[in-house]
């Protein structure tokens, strides 16, 4: 198994869903996360003082697939959450040693 | 009609007292949704909207049934040996059209809300909605409009009526006995029979979800208060007491509580702050026109420290009054009234133990104190059980779980990180039009790449 | 000037009426407010700024418009033929400066303020600022003043008007027509212009981002409204029943709007009974005058009923009334004025066809609201056209996407987790300070490990 | 009493200044907990709650000082020279009781209140509380019942006090003397005593966390200001004229404010519209009676840019006026105050320069302004350093970094995301109950899988 | 060194907590996170339009353990987290190639 | 490529990303969470009763990084975020198997 970790613009993240759902995956954890890298923040003033803001609201996914799916699954989701300007996101891929549902106490790639 | 009629406005024939009256009645008014967000902000998230549902529904219900035959109720002639005023003498207020009285039973109204909705901080995220509709109904009806027509109308507890002849008639000036010792009872009826939340003592989550929420709330409670105690002033001199106390009283309680947090716990809180505030306003709700201001200082200090106190018990009894309605309203509510045996300055031949007055007026306090706690007591009692054994009170377990807000009302409080958890909190709006055959437009169109 | 003048302080030569009109003017003046938090509430968190700051920049423009030109467009004599007053009669306020006028036209300017504000609801998260300011500049000058004029002052639907004349003076105690209907229709005007926000209809993010904030927002409107409707009451009795009916609208428009949630989407929800209240006083604002409270509770329960209905439409009709101006606005707008044509109790020679007026009422009712509609519809299509072609009325995509908050205001509402969203946040003021040279110490301080 | 009387309750001798006294007190009253808002928005979220505590201190405090000794402090007559009244000759308020004069009293005490809140906002998220309280009573006493006295009263500055004699009567109707620019030298003293916040100018963690409850806090303070500056009004005309300031300045002052923003740093936001609002109310109070409308719209849109210029300021020289009380209280206040020199219109002898009224008011306002920056200047200053040396002024660095809710109130202002963070946000209560020693019932069934 | 990470219903959330707690576990992080799976969301109505929420609130843990803790703990967490309906969550397991304890600068199991 | 976990303390973040920022690295991804560790707690009292609060806010950082360079982020991210007292945080770090950026479809050390 491996876990998919997946840092996308929010508002394509409906996209990334829809695309995983179309494609069958069974389950995902996501959050909002700050994210910083190449691309340009914005500026916020309050009462004349001025805040540059260089983290910058993103939504992380991750999910635990069967290792035969890993690479249609990241394709997947670069290919639904692109929209070709910096600040896209990133996905990486992470070994899984063990998964257990918690319901059933079922183990290995059948707990996906 | 801003414009039209320059002249009229300015000639109007109101007088002082029912400009006063019209503007006080408009202040306690406001105190309703004050006290939903003063209890909203102490319930968890999960729980806030239906917290101020309960209140809405109390404003929505309880104006309607005014209308209909409350206002009689305050407005009639005694039935029942005193017990009510007929309430269909004026159905749809149609006897006091056109007369003064109608703006005495607007002010009245006002009152009638607002002690409905008191009880409900008793019985937080866990109560279903329309028992409480219902309840709130047939609670202002048999126990609300009765009880306030006894003590401030031609009622048993007027100077003619069955108890004001043998026991006195109580000094109540704006409601410790119809308001607060009432809503107190009867949300100590409704707590033994909903039962205690899940988790009650345990549960963290059970802490105040938006503490300036409270304060903000108790700011408009105390702002509204000003009508509620100096509305039915009658003279220039009364009114600036009843201001001064209103004031004053308060003041001195939040010091009071948060002087007792302070040695009690180390720190001196904002809920206290605004706790001791609303315990101030109680204990001087019926003293208001009857005791100094250093009087008013006093029982209200004492107010504040009693209830501070009181509203630790609750986890050592195991009684779930959640947003501390009895430890508030009820223990604050008998200090201002029995406190009145003591402080009340001579009026209309009756005065307080310290100013020589004898025991005679204690002792009618407190008689007035034991009716309302069994009258109020054995009716909701008897209200309460039936709607248990037919409608049911409170959630299921699963529901009380998730939520009281999305499992009644389909709703949550808050959606503050809006990309995110806005794409988070849903998908597009699965049936926006009731009734519509066709695939709704937005779902169909959710899968474009727009 | 708390002490000096204590005896001037008593012996005021202020009359009841007047006293009445400086309260209810400032009540009125709250609702603005008030109507930026209801409102605010209602749209994501990313825009609420935006949309409260439509609010306060009527407050800003009309405030100073209204001292400059607009109270002359209220109090002179007509011109135009009765379209208006003139503007420049009384610039600066100064033929009004020393008289009891002044008073009128304060409690005037609250409208003008209210009205337009109203509008905002409709274009929420996607108007530019910038051209929102000039809008509610050019609009309030050549709608709103002329259409109040009309209305309520020496104007063309007066007893001498041009189209009084024909088809009679409408009932309008408080702003059926020239508030809320007004406002309705400019709002579906520039609905039209510039179009639906980008997601509409599927983008679950544009779910109301805060609750409580709305509900409190209704609150203040409610009580700011007992200004609204009773201020210009110029008898007791009238006060009185403006002050009922004010009450129990609302409330039985809630109990509706609840109840037809409840059939239709199984839940009655916080944001119906807060949308209930202002409907039921939408409904009630032209007639809190003119009906009994049996007749309020009838206006404003149907008024309850099509407004919870109507705000679902927007889905099938693709029209992105965002906050449902027109849904609540416009359709209790309506109800409100045209059931007066039923439900209007005899008085200054009309009444309603329930009470044996006949139809002709209804005839003025509908007339007016026809001449409203076209009114505003055509001046507010115009101005609308000038703005898109030269400032542009809406945001860029981009803009859109990122937020109206961030991209318009540079700011962003909440930071309620600091420690952690305040370093997330952002950076030390890059540039704490305007047109200095030097490197601002923050910035270059900020590596210090202090 | 809602129902009872009914007869007196319209037969009451209230006089329509009376009612109009009664109704502006509870405005101003109302004004305190608008700025426990409007503050409390604008610090970080880990200190809203000692921030919004300050104020109902001030409350609490001011409330009971002035039943024991402040009142008296304002109503006898002069000791020390006109220095002050003497504060035990109504201890108690006892010599008031009964009278008319209670009722101005009523009014006096509210401005007291929030001239004392005020000063809080300069030390936001680091003040001792304990501190704080002691401050409130001492500056209360020594600072504010004299320099009310002294303007408003029959000392130093009545026309037969010493200084009034030498400079002649300021003209300050509402208080740009007693009450801005006295808070607002407190505050500037208050700062140089505690020193900057950890981070001052680098952490970005420092910006508002709640702009829509600012946005309210400034609505509530300009809806109550009506009660401000209009409360003391003696004849319709005057009250009409204030009112009309009190709506326009603030609306000049909010776009002239923007404007400056807009030109300097690109947007106008909306805590620059709810700052300059503060700042039209500021600047308008001490002539609000004194300048025509146009004359009010020039002095606020100055007084607006030039507060919205000033509080940049604090970064370039380091000075940590947290939430700006400098910047727009004694700003805005000097402007106001000054500029009554040239727009004074002609009353009792006295005009501006622009009336020809000679330079001659314009040196009396600048003698006022002098001696109140000294007054307050030298007896805070005083104040400051004693407690300082004894109590402490300042929480610890360690506190200072955890937040001064949870260290000084043992409290954190929101729970939002409730089954998560109640869960996270701890146990269930470890010691529900003072003073007892059983183990406490919750914490012992804690492990329960209840 | 290996990484749980747990996925589990907030209202478990401290029974979970407490059974670590007894079991020894020094340390912990835990997050509110949103999660998709078999279980069923519910619905929202605002002014008439419904809404599906379909991503659920969950609370997430992770803590790095000893290798021969993982087994263990696993079944510690699985235990206490259940209630058997569909919706208790997810537990994975990583490798995790170093850790260091900031306040001291200690490495390995030692910083745990 | 390795992918380095930091939980710091929130009052130490900025000090982190500056050091970060400083040492050049070109990404990262961080949020808030609470913390259960050896750190004591603070209690808060609402209307006398009292709660313990033992889960605390730290931030944390994620940043994919190529192998050679996880050695000296560590410390930098070590130094940066120590203060010497417990509650300073940990540091861990977990094998990555591939990495894209979504904007371009770049795989590997090239997509950090
Ligand atoms: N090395 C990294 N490690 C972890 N997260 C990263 C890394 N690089 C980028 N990210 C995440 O991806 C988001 C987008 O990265 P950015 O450099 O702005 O654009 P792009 O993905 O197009 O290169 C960042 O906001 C951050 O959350
Ligand atoms: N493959 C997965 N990868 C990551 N998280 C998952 C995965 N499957 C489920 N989860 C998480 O576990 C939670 C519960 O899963 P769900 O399918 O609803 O029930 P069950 O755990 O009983 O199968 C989900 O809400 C999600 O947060
Ligand atoms: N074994 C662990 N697994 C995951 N996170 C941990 C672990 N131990 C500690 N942490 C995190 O590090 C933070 C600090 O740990 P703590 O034990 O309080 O101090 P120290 O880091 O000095 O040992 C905790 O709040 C928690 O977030």
């Amino acid at each position: 198994m491996k876990l998919i970790t997946a840092v996308v613009r929010p508002e394509k993240f409906s996209d990334v869903k829809d695309a995983l759902e179309s494609y069958g995956v069974q389950g995902m954890t996501v959050l909002t996360v700050h994210g910083y890298g190449r691309q340009r923040g914005h500026r916020e003033v309050y009462r004349g003082a001025e805040y540059t803001v260089d983290l910058l609201e993103k939504v992380r996914i991750e999910t635990v697939v069967e290792d035969g799916e890993v690479q249609d699954l990241v394709d997947v989701i670069v290919t639904s959450a692109r929209t070709g300007e910096p600040g896209d996101g990133k996905v990486w891929v992470t070994p899984v040693e063990n998964t257990v549902r918690v319901s059933t106490g079922e183990l290995g790639d059948v707990a996906l | 009609m801003p414009t039209r009629n320059r002249d009229e406005v300015i000639r109007v024939e109101l007088t002082a007292g029912h400009v006063w009256t019209v503007v006080a009645a408009g202040l306690v008014f406001f105190m309703t949704p004050g006290l939903a967000l003063f209890y909203g902000g102490m319930t968890r998230a999960k729980g806030v909207l239906n917290m101020m549902m309960m209140s809405f529904a109390a404003l929505g219900v309880v104006g309607v049934v005014w209308v209909l035959w409350g206002g009689s109720m305050l407005a009639g002639d005694p039935v029942l040996g005193g017990l009510t005023a007929d309430p269909f003498a004026h159905f749809g207020l149609h006897g006091l059209m056109g007369t003064e009285d109608l703006l005495s039973s607007d002010f009245s109204v006002t009152f009638a809300i607002i002690t409905v909705a008191l009880i409900s901080g008793a019985i937080a995220d866990r109560a279903r909605f329309g028992t409480w509709v219902v309840f709130t109904l047939v609670w202002v009806t048999l126990v609300y409009f009765p009880l306030a027509y006894m003590v401030w109308g031609d009622g048993l507890f007027s100077e003619d009526g069955a108890l004001g002849r043998i026991f006195g008639e109580p000094i109540d000036f704006a409601g410790g006995l119809a308001v607060h010792i009432n809503a107190g009872i009867a949300a100590l009826v409704l707590i033994l029979l909903i039962g205690a939340r899940r988790g009650f003592g345990r549960d963290s989550g059970q802490r105040p979800h938006n503490l300036p929420l409270v304060m903000l709330g108790s700011a408009i409670l105390w702002f509204g208060w000003f009508g509620f105690n100096a509305g039915a002033a009658t003279t220039v001199e009364q009114a600036a007491l009843i201001w001064t106390n209103t004031l004053v009283a308060p003041a001195a309680a939040m010091l009071a509580w948060l002087l007792t947090e302070r040695i009690r716990d180390g720190h001196a809180t904002s809920l206290g702050a605004a706790s001791g505030v609303v315990a101030g306003l109680v204990a001087i709700t019926p003293a208001c026109a009857n005791v100094t201001p250093l009087g008013a200082i006093l029982l209200s200090a004492v107010a504040g420290a009693c209830s501070a106190i009181a509203v630790g018990l609750k986890y050592r009894i195991h009684l779930d009054d959640s947003l501390d309605v009895c430890g508030v309203h009820l223990v604050s509510g008998i200090v201002g009234t029995v406190a009145l045996g003591f402080l009340a300055i001579p009026s209309e031949g009756r005065a307080g133990v310290f100013y020589g007055g004898g025991w005679g007026l204690l002792g009618t306090q407190l008689a007035a104190t034991l009716f309302v706690t069994l009258y109020t007591g054995v009716l909701t009692l008897v209200i309460g059980l039936v709607l248990k054994a037919t409608m049911g009170l409170r959630i299921t377990r699963r529901d009380e779980v998730i939520g009281v807000d999305l499992t009644q009302h389909a709703e949550s409080a808050y959606s503050l990180k809006d990309e995110a958890t806005g794409y988070f909190a849903g998908q597009a709006p699965a049936r926006p039009l009731p009734g519509t055959a066709e695939a709704p437009v937005p779902a169909a169109s959710k899968g474009d790449n727009q």
